[in-house]
Formats: structure tokens, sequence, C-alpha cells
């Protein structure tokens, strides 16, 4: 083991998975807003590729970072606004306009990549990190966790921020609300439709973050379909946590991990087929799965537009 | 939202409806009504089943917009757009169906509405309620999770919400069906006192007798007009039995005198015959939501009326559920005419003649988007004459279904009207209808009469005493003491999950459950 | 008379479609004859497009990609047009079915002997996509090079995970764990994913604090590099469909197989600005000697084989 | 209840009316289909102008190359054989209110195994017993695959959009690895099964190239709508979609149905992907995954789930897939125009079928 792996190269597995947990979990997070709101928000992978594509877009041509990452969210949020628009305001069918809005959004960011980049394929210097002093100083695990580019620290922040907004202010409850039974909260006198688009615009902005780190970071740049199924694994994460935000984070982390274990594994030669390394991380959710997604219990309300008065 | 004092002149309409029509999709549900609400009054409103007396509440919370006609308040035209916009009005409403979220807790179903940046304020919360709950005789866990009440808590926890708004107009839709008659009694007793603060307070029920009592003024509506009002000075002038006779009258247009008056059973019960019906030593094991059950036991005869009286939530669901099937039991037995049948699935029950008619219409008894005709046959999918060979014959469908339709008068525009569209009552014709079809045995009812209007009430009571004179056994859950004098041969009295005692009904029989229900031995 | 290609993406990958497309272009013009491109087909079923092709009047169809190699024939079968396919030597056929298939092994060879001797760290890295044949024979004909350079050099072999072709994040992610191993030089092959491991050997220094070179395959991204392109096995298919075109008008079409190699140039070493010129001196004299033979590259197609050699390597 | 009831959200407008479609009505839903693919045209039309392609010439070819030449045709109908057993497995589940989401694992699954059996099967046994085996292979194996979300979600509670989701990305590798590792076709140094012969795979319809999959594939989602509306099973499986407490209530066999569904669902996945290996593809190569379900899901909801109106909209999939592609190619622009395209078809598609039902109730009371 010694030689092969080294500190260093320890460090950098893992903080490869943290760079890949990252848009899991910022996807995971937003989803599961939508979700505890009541709306499915299968369009979550075209949020992802609309953040990706204006968050790069952002980035290269302010040489900024941050902006890269406002735009992103920006245009996750915009075409969040749509499905808002067609899933919550006139209550469309989620399936039908998710689908369609990630159809859409695949072909029309692969479309803008062409006539823009598709020549000169331009990529991102590298993010600058944020050194955690002292913390950075542990071996492996320092270089690993404490080095990287302030928006995950946000990111890790956020799960502790949505896990305090749901158990701890009205808007937490509002939520619920509005996923278990719209009808209640709309009694009490709270728009069950503004707070179910409020929830799906900060999923569409949340989404769009991801989709940005995923390419100004993860990547670097930006290619047709780069988010590969993201987007849906953030559905499967939110649903797997039940509602809490800290589950997201370590079922974006372990799935993370699992990524970078089939590197070491290849790296270590054991020679099994990639193909069959390469299935560890969707077999390691399928067994959180059996093992903890027991009545995993969705809101009642989810899938089902609110119509006020209606029988 | 609050700060109303209860300066309003007495006699100014808080609130009034002017010429309100409402259409719903092949139906008028108000047409033209005109409704004065004042302080210091309690407005009673009375009306069959689907007489539109929801769908008014709903106009004046602002879950709906009248198609015509103009509501005042305060004698000015406002249209009230939203239930945010009643409460702002001072409207606070408590509506028939539970309006609570239930994953929440009490205390923050309480606190639903407040702004959303807020912490949600408990302690501020826990010293109102205590101040209101005091005044109420009613106590309420703020801690507990709502799916966790019984539904008579549930209501309770409702009328709390709307007493915490300030409201000056207080509805309260059909609020004391799942109360104790304890309860009625206290609610009653509250809402004289906020009116006699200056509060309006519109009340619907369907029992006659709260109306009198409670009422200053009534509107009764029929078939989505008004029919008639009778303005508080009449009301005071007259006595309970001619209020009564009146509303009677104006309902149902024909002379009847007290039409809830005690009817004693005619007793069909062959005491020598087998008992058919026979549970010993049933156990259930208590789940996160529900109590269990403990050692229960009894038989009923043939043409038997066995009621069980208790508390809602004390285990009446739980005993239904496991006689029927749907619930397992974990020890225990029941012979259906002899033969064991607790190892049985739900579907081989009801082969074998057990029935079950639950109190949950459109949760588990129907199934909503489907049309009234399939709901008549949903226990019987795949039967004959309805399907053969596993192909529905819809000719055959629809020419039982009109029979049905006729026999158990359910009103409905057509066969194939979603049967969510009907209401309570006529749903619950529906429900009878496939229960009491042929090869029943054992029939058991849970809370048959709930929700229902008085004629549809009599109508179910009637059904149920001509089930037991056709000699089969039925059980009768209900939570309505005068609904179990009047109609069983016994009485068991359930609490926390075991049959505490069990009472012949004769003469004293209503101490003997009563004292049973508080506590103390028969 | 014109020809048409073929192609799973945009030719705009400098990679292969691009090398296959502008191939097309320049043999047609040179011949003559109208060139008709399809390109972004996908790696789905392509039967539609070759029959609209063919109906349109093309004389030859060139299916560009290993996915096409079951209709293309099928195809020129049914409408009786030739097809030129790839990666299977066996399906010749007089008159309709021509093979071309290309290895770039001898040119990966020659890169593994460049890589090996320009490595400070004497570690380099080998980042595949995914584990097609010809990446395969590359990958095994590179590591090959490089042991035979100097059998002390260590290999690291790292295929990036599912679905990976267009997976830039990934191609980085891998890319980056590789450098961390000791590598500093990367040899990656990937379509939308090489520019992941492109942008993660331009942002990570290797293990002594200097840069880590990038060397390509198949097509030429001078173009797009910022200074860390050491070099590229570039692939120039012209001969190949030349060749075709003038069977095509001989009649000799679908009786010989087409490949590339170093002695005509259609697999070629890239030479950059950062390859020293004594280094590039000596690997030309390799290069002499895989043509006459004395230096033997076989290529390796099997993806286990692969990794067997990788690990027995490696050791 | 829980998410169950979303599908049948859309189904309760189709519980409710039924009975007999007027003529009028036809011509309504022609109107309502028509109409909106037009006003999706001229939008997808500003987007091709603002790249600076031609819409009227994008739009003649994706005509005429994929509906009114005769070689567009043939090629449409061949691609729809396939999408039509998706989109009958879709019913069948969507109706019973489980939202199988795993189509393309059990797609892809079907696929390999017929394509891995068939051509052993036609070397030992006649021609049409040989497929006929193959067929039920892929379906039985698809089925199996299914096992898992269907277990889970019945004896377990398991959502299965969550298991079906992860399923299929395991079933996409799984039968990549299956190619490599266990079927591969020794004699080609591609990754790939066997290839079965043409002269073996399903027969061609008269002197066409469409494939008599597509008789195979009208079949089957005749036969799943005429089921679902018709029979006693498919009524057992609305209820339980419809309301599952009800179905308990009225003493179904719920966990048991729920199996059936999924079974029956996955089975149709599988034969997709047998018929469109048997009928068209005679082989499947490593990583291929032409990801059909995705874009079947909306279309099936469009049809309300009615195997009919689904017939449609696949065949209107089919046309813009297969046209798409050839217009694109002749005026230049990128095939991920298509995706653009389906998308906004399919979004436009659903904003007119909420105002068309807007203006029938408000029109009715
Ligand atoms: N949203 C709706 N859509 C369609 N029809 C409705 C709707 N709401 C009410 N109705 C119909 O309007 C009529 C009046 O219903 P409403 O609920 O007001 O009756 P109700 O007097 O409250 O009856 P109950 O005593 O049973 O509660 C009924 O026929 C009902 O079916
Ligand atoms: N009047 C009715 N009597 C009995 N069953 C009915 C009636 N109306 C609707 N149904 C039920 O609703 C189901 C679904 O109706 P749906 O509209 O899907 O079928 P359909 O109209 O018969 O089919 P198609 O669209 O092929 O004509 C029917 O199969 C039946 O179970
Ligand atoms: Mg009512
Ligand atoms: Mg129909």
């Amino acid at each position: 083991m010694t030689g092969l792996f080294s500190e260093v190269f320890l460090s950098a597995l893992l903080f490869g998975a943290v760079t890949a947990a990252i848009p899991l979990l910022l996807a995971g997070l937003g989803e599961q807003i939508s979700e505890k709101a009541g709306v499915l928000n299968i369009g979550i992978e075209g949020m992802m590729l609309a953040g990706a594509y204006l968050g790069f877009v952002g980035a290269f041509y302010s040489g900024s970072l941050w902006l890269g990452f406002l735009t992103g969210a920006a245009g996750g949020a915009a075409v969040a606004l749509v499905m808002a628009l067609l899933c919550v305001r006139i209550g469309l069918n989620q399936i039908v306009i998710g689908i369609a809005l990630t159809l859409g959004l695949e072909g029309l960011t692969a479309l803008l990549h062409h006539f823009q980049f598709s020549r000169s394929y331009p990529r991102l210097p590298a993010a600058d990190a944020t050194v955690i002093p002292l913390l950075s100083d542990i071996p492996v695990i320092g270089p690993a966790f404490f080095k990287h580019h302030l928006i995950v620290y946000l990111a890790v922040a956020l799960v502790f921020g949505m896990g305090y907004i749901y158990r701890r202010t009205q808007l937490g409850l509002n939520l619920q609300a509005a996923g278990d039974k719209p009808a209640a909260l709309d009694v009490a006198g709270i728009d069950v439709v503004r707070t179910r688009t409020i929830a799906v615009l900060t999923t569409g902005a949340l989404a769009g973050l991801g989709g940005a780190y995923l390419a100004n970071v993860g990547a670097g740049l930006f290619i047709p379909f780069i988010t590969n199924g993201a987007g849906f694994l953030g559905i499967v994460l939110a649903m797997l946590a039940r509602g809490r935000p800290i589950w997201v984070l370590f079922g974006a982390l372990l799935f993370g991990v699992c990524l970078s274990l089939t590197t070491a594994m290849q790296v270590a030669g054991i020679n099994i087929p990639t193909d069959i390394i390469q299935m560890l991380p969707f077999l390691a959710v399928m067994i959180m799965l059996v093992l903890f997604g027991r009545r995993a219990s969705l809101p009642a309300a989810l899938g089902i537009p609110y119509e006020r008065g209606a029988r | 939202m609050s700060g109303f004092s209860s300066s309003s002149v007495a006699g100014r309409d808080i609130v009034a409806l002017e010429g309100v029509t409402k259409r719903f999709p092949g139906i008028v549900a108000n047409d033209s009504v005109d409704l004065s609400i004042r302080p210091g009054e309690v407005h009673v409103l009375l009306g069959e089943n689907g007489a539109g007396k929801s769908t008014l509440i709903g106009m004046l919370s602002g879950l709906q917009q009248p198609d015509e006609g103009r509501i005042l308040v305060d004698g000015k035209p406002t249209p009230i757009t939203s239930p945010r916009h009643a409460l702002a009005l001072g409207i606070g409403t408590v509506f028939q169906h539970m309006m609570l979220v239930p994953t929440l807790t009490v205390a923050e179903n309480l606190l639903l509405g407040g702004p959303w940046w807020q912490r949600p304020r408990t302690e501020e919360l826990a010293a109102r309620v205590a101040e209101i709950t005091g005044t109420l005789g009613i106590t309420v866990k703020l801690q507990a999770k709502v799916s966790e009440l019984s539904l008579g808590e549930q209501q309770q926890v409702e009328i709390l919400r709307a007493m915490l708004r300030n409201s000056r107009l207080l509805i309260l839709d059909e609020s004391t069906s799942m109360l104790t008659p304890k309860g009625i009694d206290e609610l009653g007793a509250l809402m004289r006192r906020l009116v006699e603060q200056g509060l309006a307070i519109v009340f619907i029920t369907h029992k006659l007798k709260e109306a009198a009592a409670f009422g200053d003024r009534i509107s009764v509506l029929k078939l989505g007009r008004k029919v008639g009002e009778i303005p508080p000075e009449r009301f005071r002038a007259l006595g309970e039995q001619e209020i009564v006779a009146e509303i009677v009258e104006l309902m149902f247009g024909k002379q009847k005198d007290d039409p809830e008056a005690v009817e004693r059973p005619v007793r069909t019960a062959r005491a020598g015959a087998a008992p058919l019906l026979q549970v010993a030593d049933l156990a259930v094991a208590p789940t996160d939501n529900a109590p269990g059950l403990s050692s229960i036991s009894f038989d009923i005869r043939p043409g038997e009326i066995l009621g069980i009286a208790g508390i809602d939530g004390n285990g009446q669901k739980q005993l239904a559920e496991a006689l029927a099937g749907q619930r397992t039991a974990t020890s225990g037995s029941v012979r259906l005419d002899g033969a064991a049948i607790e190892t049985l699935s739900v579907g081989e029950r009801r082969r074998r003649g057990l029935r079950y008619l639950t109190d949950d219409r459109l949760g588990e008894g129907t199934v909503g988007t489907f049309p009234v005709s399939i709901n008549f046959f949903l226990k019987q999918v795949g039967a004959a004459p309805f399907w053969r060979n596993g192909v529905e014959q819809r000719a055959e469908i629809d020419k039982r279904a009109t029979q049905l339709v006729r026999e158990y008068d359910v009103r409905t525009p057509s066969l194939k009207t979603p049967v969510a569209r009907l209401s309570g009552g006529n749903i619950q014709k529906v429900l009878l209808a496939r229960e009491l079809a042929e090869g029943a045995k054992v029939v058991i009812f849970n809370k048959p009469t709930y929700g229902l209007d008085l004629a549809n009430t009599l109508a179910s009571r009637q059904r149920i005493r001509d089930t037991a004179a056709r000699g089969l056994a039925v059980l009768l859950i209900s939570t309505d003491l005068e609904e179990l004098l009047g109609m069983c041969d016994r009485i068991a009295v359930i609490a926390n999950g075991a049959l505490v005692g069990t009472v012949e009904n004769v003469d004293d029989a209503r101490t003997k459950v009563g004292r049973l229900m508080i506590g103390l031995a028969a | 008379k014109s020809i048409a290609i073929l192609t799973p993406e945009e030719g705009t990958d400098y990679g292969w479609n691009q090398q296959g497309i502008d191939a097309a272009k320049a043999a047609g013009k040179a011949a003559g004859v109208e060139v008709v491109v399809a390109q972004g087909l996908g790696y789905g079923d392509v039967r539609p497009t070759l029959r609209e092709l063919a109906s349109d009047g093309a004389s030859l169809l060139i299916a560009h990609a290993s996915g096409y190699n079951t209709s293309a024939p099928e195809i020129a079968k049914e409408l009786k047009v030739p097809v030129a396919i790839v990666d299977t030597p066996a399906g010749l056929e007089k008159g309709l079915v021509a093979d071309y298939t290309l290895s770039g092994h001898e040119g990966a060879y020659l890169a593994g002997r460049l890589a090996a001797k320009v490595s400070r760290s004497k570690s380099v890295g080998i980042v595949v996509s995914g584990e097609p044949p010809s990446w395969n024979s590359q990958s095994a004909a590179f590591a090959q090079g490089v042991k035979a350079e100097n059998p002390d050099v260590k290999i690291t072999y790292a295929v990036i995970g599912p679905a990976a072709y267009s997976d830039a994040a990934g191609g980085k992610r891998v890319t980056e764990s590789v450098i961390a191993s000791g590598a500093d030089i990367i040899f990656g092959q990937g379509n939308g994913s090489s520019f992941g491991m492109l942008q993660a050997v331009e942002t990570t220094k290797a293990a002594d604090g200097g840069k880590v070179y990038f060397i390509d395959v198949i097509g030429d991204k001078t173009p797009i590099d910022k200074g860390f392109l050491l070099s590229s096995v570039v692939w120039n298919i012209e001969p190949v469909y030349a060749a075709m075109i003038a069977d095509l008008k001989a009649d000799t079409f679908g009786t010989k197989h087409y490949t590339i190699g170093l002695k005509d140039d259609s697999v070629k070493l890239l030479k950059t600005a950062a390859i020293p010129d004594n280094v590039w001196t000596e690997i030309q004299a390799l290069r002499e000697d895989v043509i006459s033979g004395k230096i033997k590259v076989e290529p390796v197609y099997d993806a286990a084989a692969v990794r067997a050699l990788m690990t027995s390597v490696a050791q | 209840m829980s998410i169950d009831t979303a599908p049948t959200v859309s189904a309760t407008a189709l519980d409710a009316t039924s009975g007999a479609a007027t003529r009028r009505d036809i011509a309504h839903r022609l109107l309502m289909t028509l109409g909106p693919i037009f006003i999706a045209l001229v939008i997808a039309g500003c987007i091709l102008l603002a790249v600076g392609v031609d819409p009227l010439a994008y739009y003649g070819f994706v005509l005429e190359k994929g509906l009114f030449s005769p070689l567009g045709i043939q090629q449409t109908l061949t691609r729809m054989a396939p999408l039509l057993f998706l989109a009958a497995g879709l019913i069948v589940a969507f109706r019973a209110g489980m939202w199988n989401l795993g189509g393309d694992g059990q797609f892809l699954l079907g696929a390999v195994t017929a394509a891995a059996s068939a051509p052993v099967f036609v070397q030992i046994m006649p021609a049409w017993l040989a497929l006929f085996c193959s067929f039920l292979i892929a379906m039985v194996v698809a089925m199996i695959w299914s096992l898992v979300p269907a277990l889970l979600r019945a004896y377990q509670g398991v959502n299965e959009i969550i298991t079906t989701l992860m399923m299929t990305f395991l079933g996409t590798s799984l039968a990549n690895v299956l190619v490599k590792l266990a079927f591969r076709d020794p004699n080609t140094t591609v990754p790939q099964t066997r290839t079965l012969p043409v002269e073996d795979r399903l027969p061609r319809l008269f002197e066409t190239t469409i494939t008599s999959g597509l008789l195979l594939g009208l079949a089957a989602i005749v036969i799943v709508h005429l089921v679902m509306t018709r029979t006693a099973f498919g009524l057992k499986l609305r209820i339980v979609g419809a309301n599952p407490r009800a179905a308990v209530h009225s003493g179904l066999g719920v966990p048991g149905l729920t199996v059936a569904v999924f079974a029956i669902s996955a089975g149709l996945a599988g034969l997709a992907g047998a018929v469109d290996i048997i009928g068209v593809q005679g082989n499947v190569r490593a990583d291929w995954n032409p990801a059909y379900g995705l874009a079947v899901i909306p279309a099936v909801f469009l049809a309300r789930m009615n195997g009919f109106a689904a017939i449609g909209f696949v065949f209107l999939l089919s046309v813009l897939s297969i046209g798409g592609e050839s217009a694109a190619r002749r005026l230049g622009v990128p095939n991920h125009f298509t995706l653009v395209l389906v998308s906004i078809v399919l979004i436009v598609l659903a904003v007119a079928e909420y105002f068309d039902h807007r203006y029938s109730q408000s029109r009715r009371t």
C-alpha cells in the first residue's frame, strides 16, 4: 500500500471525492426544498445544465468565479421559473414539464456550446482555494477537506442553514405544510402557490449553482451533457434523505467517495473489469436504499398541483 | 388581523350576502342566497347534505368566489379574495374537513401563518392557549403530532385555532360532529359567552336540538336556495319543540314531531340462536399513531345490534379494522357463523359475509376520481355478472348501478360523476348500498351517520335496523350515545382499546353507559 | 458523384470525428467529388441516415464509428451502395464493404518512449474515458513504449467512470488523482472528457512543483493549447479515404484493408516546442526502427489484456 | 396517501368522461394537438432564426424526411416499434400509480439478453420459435430486474422513483458488463454481441423496410389499453393507483398487484429492447444506450395514459427524431436541435391541454 498510496495521493482522492460530491449536494439540497413543498422537480437536470452553461459563460467572460456562480444560479432559477409558472401556478403535470425542460436544456446548451465554444474549448484557470488554518495541516485530511474554494464551505454551511430553516422557522413550517396538506396552509393565510414558487425557484438556484460548480471548478470548462445524470442522482439523494439536509450531505459524500474508490482500485491495480468497479457508486446507493429506504415517507401532496377549493 | 373590539353596534351586519350564486359543473350549489350575519348572534345554518352550506362558507372564507351577487363587510361591498384576506377581515373558520397538517405538532399548526422569517413563538403561544383552554374547559397536547390525535381532539384544536385569531366572525362548519355530549354543551356555552362579547358566529349543524339550544337566528338552505329564516325575535318566542317543528317543516315541508326521538328497537334478536359473530380475546399491537386493542371478547346473535360506545380514538377503528382483516391481530379468535376467520384475508372475509362500512368515506371507502357506478362495485371487482371472464360488462354495471342509485336515493348528476364530487351524505349512501348487497351476514358500521343530514341519518338508521331485522348481526360503532341508545340491543363501552363493560339496553342504560364512559363501574 | 461520412459527434472535437471529417473533405476535394457530412448522429441506430444518404445519391458511405459496423454493411447489401466501416477486418466484401481498422499503436509506442524520456518524476499516467479497442491498443503500446525506454518508470492507469464520454469533471478529477500519485505526464484519451484532463494538467502542479504535460491522441489540439501539450499521436485518415476513392474507381473496392501507420506519416507524433530537440531526434530514430520492423509493436485490443499489461508493467 | 395518487391527477378526466368519442370530439382532439404543435414550431423557428437557419426550410425537411417521403415514413414507422412497447409498459405502471422511471435499464437488459440468445437459438430451432424464445427471455430478465424495486415497494414501502432511477443506472452498467464480459462476440475486436443475421430478424412488412415489430408494438399497446380500461384486472390496478388505501379496504392484494405491475411494465420494456434488437439492430454494442425512455414518459402523460393517444404521440416523436436529424444535417444545425424541438412541442402541448380544459370547464357551467 505505502508505495502506491502516498499521503498526497490519498488526499487527492478525498479531495476529488469532495469536488464530485458538491454538485450532488447542491442539487440534492435544492430538490429537497421542492419536495418538501410538494413539487417533484424532475427538471433539475435541466436546471443544472443551465447553471453549468451560464455559470461557465459568466466566469469565462468576467474572469470571476463568483460572478460565474451568480450567473449559474440565475440560470438555474430562470429554468425553475418556467417550471414554477407551468407546474405550480397553472398546475401542469410535473413529470411532463420536468422531463421536457431537461431535454430542452440538454439540446439548448449543446447548441449554444456548438456555436460559441466548439472551436476554442476555453478552460478556466484553477479555482483558488480558501485554506482553513490549522485544520488544513492535518495530514491527508487537511489538504483533502480544508483547501477548497470558499463556495464548498458555504455549501456545507448551507446544509446546517437548511436544517435550521426546516426546524426552527415559520418558513420551514410553511414549506412542510405546503407539501403535506396545502389546503391547511392556505386557510392559515399563507399563499400555497407563492410558497411553492419560492421553493422551486430556490431549487433552481441551488441546482444552477451546483451546475456552475461542476463546470467551473469540477471541470473548469463546459461541454454538452456535462452533468451526466447528476440531477437525477440529486433526486435520489433528496428522497433518500427524507427531508433532512444532513443526509443529503452524507449521501453526496458517499457517492463521491465511491467514485474516488473506483479510481483508487484501478490505480492499486486490482484486476477487476473497470465496468464492474464503476457500478460501485450506484451499488452503494442501492444498498443504502435497501437498508434505510424503508417507508421513505414522502410528503402527502407531492406531485399534486394545488388548486384552491377543488374537490 | 386583530384589534376589533366589541364596540361594533349590535344589529348591524358585520357580513352580509346579497344574491350570492355559486355554480359547479352540473349543479348550482348556491342560488341567490341572502344572509345577514350580526354581532352578538349565533346564526345557525341548516340544510340537508349537499344543500350548499359549506360552499357558502367557502366564499366567506376566501376559498371560493361567488359567480353572482356580492358580499358586504361592514356594509361595504368587499370581494373576499383569499383566505388571508378573510383572516384579515376578522373572519375565522373551522372547516368541515380537517385543515391541520398531520405531520406537524399541534403547536406548529396553531402557529402556521406567522411571518415567514420568524422563529415560531412557542412560549407566547403556550400562554395564550392556556388562557383560552381554561375558559373552554378542554386540554390540548401542544407537543403532540396531529396525526396522533383522534378526530375529536383534532376538532378541538381547530376550534382553538379559530379562537386564537381574535376573529370577530367565527364560523363553525359541523364542528360538533366529533365532540362528546359534554364537549358539545361546553362549546355551546362558549359560543354564548363569545357572542355576548360582541362576536358574530355562524354555526352549521345537522342536529336540530343543537340548533335550537345554541342559536339566535336560523337560516335554512335547500338545494342551494335559502328557504326560510327564523329571526331572533321569533326564535326567543318559541320553545325548543316548536323551533324543531318549524325547522322540520322548512326543511322537509311536512309536519313531524321530534324526528330524533328515541325509538325503542324492535326486539328481533333471537335469544336462542347461535351467535353469528364470536370474538374472543382479540388483541392488536399499538402503532405509532394508534392505540392497540387488548382482550376484546363479545358475541352477536342474528338480528342483534351490538353498540360500541366510547370517546373517539379509544380503539374503535382498530377494532373494526381487525375484524375486517385490514389490521393484523396479535392474538385472539374471530368466528363467523362458527368458522374461524381470523387468518383470512379481507376479501375472503367479505366473501363469507362480513361487511365493513368504514367511517373514512373518501380516504378509503371510495376512489374519489372514479365514477359513482364503479364505486358501487369496488369490493366485487371481477365478480359476475359485472365482470365475465375478467371482462367488464358495462351494461350490467350501469343497470345495477341505476337500480342502487334509485333504491338508496343517491343524488348524483350522473353515474359517471366522480364520487368525490358528491356531498358527504350521498357518498355514504353509495357505501351503504355496497355493503348491504347480497350475501351479508355480519355488518360492522363505523360511525354510519357522521356528517349526515337529518333525513339521511334517519334513512341510514332505518337501513341498519332493517339489516338486523333481516337476521344479520350488526356491530354499530358510534360516538353518538343517543344513536346507540335508540338502536342497540346491547351496548359495550370501549376505553383505551379494551371493552370495559357491556350493558343491556334497558331503562337505565344511559346512566350505566355514561358511568362506564367516564371510568366508573356500571 | 459524392461520398458521405457519418460521425457520432460533431466534427469539432480535435479528435476522432474532426479528423475523419477533415480527411474525407480533403480526399474528396483531391478526387473532385462532393462530400456530404452527417455529424453528431450519436451511437444509436443510423440506418435511417444511411438509407437517406444512399437515396440522395452518395456512392460511398463512410461509417466513421465502430458502432456503425453492423448497420452499414446491412444497408450496403440492401441498397447495393459501397460502405466503409471501421474495426471489422473480417467484414470485407468486394464492391460493397471495405474496412479501415485504424490503430495508432505505433505512434503511441513512440509517445511512451517520449514520455519516459522527459518525465522528471519517472512516473506517467494513462487516463481514458472508456475502453474501446482503438484506445486499448494505444494505451497498451504507450505502456510498452514507456517500459522499453525505462523499466523503472511507474505507470498509473485509470478509467474515468460511468458514462464518461462527456464527463469532463470526472476527467479532471481522475487526472488530478493520477497526478497526485506522482505522474508528471498524462497520456489522455477521451472525447469530451479529454478537455477535462487537459484542464487538470493546466491547473495542477506535479509533485516537484513543475509543469505536468499532456499527450493527446488522434487530433491536434495545438490551436487551443496553453503550453501544456507535449505531443499527440496524430492520425491522418486522408490517405485511407483517398485510397478508397481510388479503389472505388478502379473497381477494387472492398478487397483490401486500409490501415494507418508511421511509415506514410498517417500516424505521427506531433512535434511541439515542449519537446527538447535532442529527444525529438532520438524519437525520430526510434520511428525508423519501428518502420523497419526492428522494433515490433503488436496492437492489443482487449480491455482485460490491457489491464493485465498495466498491472504487470506497474510492478 | 402518498405520491401514488399523482399520476391519476391526469387520469381523472379520463375516468370521469370516458364513453364513446363522438366525431366532433375527435376533430376537437385533433385541433388541440395540431394547433399546439404549430405554435411550438413557431417558437422553435425563432430559435432557428436566431442561429441563422431558415425555419421553413428546416420544417420542410422535417416533414419531407420524417413523414412524406416513402423512405422517411418507413423509417419513422420502424422507429416506433420499441417506443410503443415502452409506452405500453409505462401506461400500466402509471395507471397503477407506480412511477417506473427505470425503463431504460429494463430496456437495455432486455435488449442484451435478446441479442445474446437469438443468434444461438436460430441455429438450433426454427426461426419463429427462436425469436419467440428470445422475446420471452428478454421479457423475463427485465421482469426479474424489476423485482428489487417491486419487492421494496410492495413490502417495505420504499418509494419506487428512487429505486427505479438507481436500478436504471445499475442496469445500464450491467448491460454493458454483460456485453463485454459474458456475451461478447469473439470474432470482433469491438465489444458487441453476436449479430443476428438480417434474414433471421423479424420480417419486414411487404416490400418496405418497416419492421413487423411495429405490428407487435401496436398490438401490445392496444392490448394494454383494453386490459387497463375494460377488465377487472385493469380496474384493480387502477384502484391501487388512484387510492391504495381503498384498495386495501376493498380486499385487493396490494403487494401482489404491485409486483405484478412492475413485472408487466418492466416486461414490456424488456420486450421493447428485444423488438429493437431482433427487429432492427441485430446486436448490442457496449455502451449502447438510446435512452428512448425519457421522451416517452411525458408523451404517455400527455396521452393521459390512453393507449390510442399514446400511439399518436409516439408517432409524433418518431417523425421529429427522424425528420429532425435529416433537417439538421442538411442545414448545418447540430442534431441537438431536435431535443430542443421535442421539448418545446411537449411543453406547448401540455399548456394547450390546460387551456382547453379550462375553456371547456367554463363553458359547461
Ligand atoms: N369543488 C366542487 N366541485 C364540484 N362540485 C362541488 C364542489 N364543492 C361542492 N360541490 C357540490 O356542491 C353542492 C353543495 O355542496 P356543499 O359541500 O356546499 O354541501 P353541504 O351543504 O355543506 O353538505 P354537507 O352537509 O354534506 O356538508 C354539492 O352537490 C356538491 O357536490
Ligand atoms: N358509465 C360507466 N359505467 C361503468 N364503468 C365506467 C363508466 N364510465 C367509465 N367507466 C370506467 O372507466 C374506465 C376508463 O374509461 P376510459 O375512458 O379510459 O375507457 P374507454 O373510454 O372505454 O376507452 P376508449 O378511450 O378506448 O374508448 C372504464 O373502463 C370503466 O372501468
Ligand atoms: Mg358541508
Ligand atoms: Mg375514452
